[in-house]
């Protein structure tokens, strides 16, 4: 049987997320947000989810559709802050202590996903050292600088987002699309890629930018 | 000339840009400041989305929805930019890879103490994304910010009142009205524009001021500020 | 047929491959496996320095310096094969990506424990290689090696006497005279070849052996042994 | 001044390395090895150097030159055995003590040397743990599993060889020429690359495997 990682819906491919899963979403600075899949997994229903995503607010991200739609328990990122002066959906959540919320620098935020795909299940980082959002977490002296320890973040499920892939599941990104993809490939379970379009023959191997190996379900986009 | 507006306070950083450098310019006013290097100079300016060797604000029929910066602004990748993963472009800048990053800030400490990212709204949740590895690890923490809030109390402060983004890491501070080096020893005015007196700017400082013997007049040609 | 020679371990092995499955094939004995992949089956082949998708040795006129495995042979890439860092490589390794990682070894014991990376000869470096996050983070770990030593003592051990390259880690033992898989109760016995008998194996094991309730032969086709 | 970071021979690029510097030096498997530098560095004269190089032996590489000519002082390796059964000037130097050695796992070295790049101090991986390798080391469990501590490298310079620079100093790599040069440029102070040809016009953004932020000097190797 010759590999071929390609699933005919979105639907299809997020239909056994259960509830209480952990799910990385891709995306960030409006580009790479993995929609199709967000939108099928918000059809799913599901409940208790917790989402490890760059921001929980983003407009052109539809992350906010499950958290509106009480699906999820837990927020792992680094903005929760809606636009405005109002309460997003989400703060509104987080205020009524109705979902969790964990935030981390951006650098922290990736590198733990990074850690979780390579297998580091803990490192130590400067970034937030003295700093309210560190606050009793473990600190340690290297070389005369103070650093925290953070530990790795590994999720069940990573919905990514990317330009084009092959049915290896091998996969290009245009431009900033690329932000937490790859990573978030690396640290989940199963891997379900978006991607604007698919093709028989292989991608070249230098233009790969994220091994097939990685990935587990490909779709193609409909332009969410 | 008197008081700098944004697009004007991001001129003077700008000038203080050198040749080859590799630069991490913060969403508001800090990214305008790539509008004004100086004639000849080639500086590589990094956005913490991975674009490294960011170009100009793409033209509206160039603009394309997935070549857009930290702040979501559809741009161009100049000659000889790339673009990597977020895993990687933040290993660039905790790796202390970046020369300069240019922060807007609510308050700086004469310690060098950086608070730019928690205004303590009631209520919205915490907008982190990557100021406190930007600052944690940049080779150098410049800030643009008004010198006073518009209620008129002091930004720059003995000690910060809001939560710290990294302690000890700012520079340089550009501002309305000055321009200020943090030292060991605490603030040192470089710059200070003509209609605002020493002892005026201390007033308006929440820490005690040194002057450089070199202090000179901060002026900036005139641009229209954005609206 | 009779005792196996290493290519005929490395066609046993393959066989139980599966579709799809990422594997790695240690230097030595191991890189034959690829040689023997089942008709109709897509195995991924990973060269820990960095080749995803490793297709057969190259062809004499096609071999580029360039393309090698990680025992400096010329190589190709397979059809969706791919090449990435070895920062990357060992972070796919560690990460427990890797399906199988097919080893070459010393001593293997009762309870997994591998011993393969030093055989303790006088004043000779270290060689330690990737073997360690290989054997530390695959999912499975398979040995590759003859059942005896050139002297006759045993490999198969209650416990290792050379230094380890991880605890607990080994899987499944392929031999020159059985297919040994290592369970919480020690080695179970799944195939041996018909000249040996059970008494004879144990005879020549180091460790309490049990026999699978559906034991069978190891056989393999004629294969001529590399010189 | 437009950046241009091609410098005219490999005696120049390595004209202000010092005594007692660390050095990265790339290669493995025979490819990526970055001979030409090595040579001039050889050339140099300089001493007590530390070598940071997978192999201290490999056939196809000249770190041995370096060792040879009384220049090394210690060397951080994953391999470190000559080939055949006489003892390799480095294992005579080693066996005299007049030269330090620290053996690693291949991916514990290539994850410090990421790891100094990437401004982590130390990180902790399940690679060599309850192994004589990592005798003395500290260790720690997390989610049931123990794990060595394992801190960064960095160096004062790195030597990698790549496939074609542009005059940013972006650089591509051929096949398994890649492996440890993209991670050494970023955790040396000074990186200097040997590449098969340069070139005027910038690599295209999707082509650069290394971006040139990473790199200081650029040559052209002479096919050593």
């Amino acid at each position: 049987m010759a590999i071929d990682k390609r699933v005919g819906s979105a639907a299809a491919a997020v239909s056994d997320v259960r509830d209480g899963a952990t799910v990385m979403i891709s995306g960030f600075g409006g580009a790479g947000f993995a929609n199709d899949l967000v939108l099928a997994l918000r059809d799913r229903a599901v409940r208790g989810l917790t989402l490890i995503v760059n921001s929980a607010t983003h407009p052109l991200s539809f992350t906010h559709t499950l958290i509106e739609a009480g699906m999820v328990a837990k927020v792992i990122c680094s903005a929760a802050r809606g636009r405005g002066k109002g309460l997003s959906a989400f703060e509104q959540l987080w205020k009524d202590g109705k979902i969790e919320l964990v935030a981390l620098p951006q650098g922290t935020f990736a590198e733990c996903i990074r850690a979780g795909g390579a297998g580091i299940p803990a490192f130590y980082t400067p970034s937030g050292y003295g700093t309210d959002l560190t606050l009793g977490k473990e600190t340690r002296r290297f070389g005369g600088r103070d650093y925290v320890l953070e530990e790795a973040l590994v999720a069940d499920v990573a919905l990514v987002r990317g330009d084009v892939a092959d049915r290896f599941g091998n996969m290009t990104f245009r431009y900033a699309q690329k932000n937490f993809g790859p990573a978030m490939a690396t640290a989940a379970k199963l891997t379900i890629a978006e991607v604007r379009a698919v093709q028989d023959a292989p991608i070249a191997p230098e233009l790969v930018e994220l091994p097939g190996v990685y990935v587990n379900r490909v779709i193609v986009a409909g332009g969410v | 000339m008197g008081v700098l507006n944004r697009r004007q306070i991001a001129w003077r950083a700008a000038q203080d840009f050198w040749d080859g450098m590799l630069v991490n310019l913060g969403l508001g006013m800090p990214v305008n400041c790539s509008d004004y290097v100086r004639a000849g100079l080639e500086v590589v300016v990094q956005s913490e989305n991975g674009i490294i060797g960011m170009g100009p604000l793409a033209a509206a029929e160039a603009a394309d929805a997935d070549l857009v910066d930290a702040g979501s602004r559809r741009v161009t990748i100049a000659p000889g930019g790339t673009v990597i993963d977020s895993a990687w472009s933040f290993a660039m800048i905790r790796g202390g890879h970046i020369d300069v990053t240019v922060l807007g800030a609510f308050e700086v400490a004469a310690n060098g103490d950086l608070a730019n990212w928690d205004s303590r709204i009631p209520d919205k949740g915490p907008l982190v994304g990557g100021a406190m590895d930007l600052a944690a690890s940049a080779k150098a923490v410049w800030v643009m910010m008004e010198h006073n809030t518009r209620s008129g109390g002091a930004r720059l402060l003995e000690a910060c009142t809001l939560p710290l983004t990294a302690p000890g890491c700012v520079k340089r501070i550009y501002t309305d009205i000055a321009v200020i080096e943090v030292t060991q020893a605490g603030f040192v005015v470089l710059e200070v524009i003509e209609e605002v007196s020493r002892a005026a700017l201390q007033a308006r400082t929440g820490a005690p001021l040194r002057f450089a013997a070199a202090c000179g007049v901060l002026r900036a040609p005139d641009i229209a500020d954005e609206e």
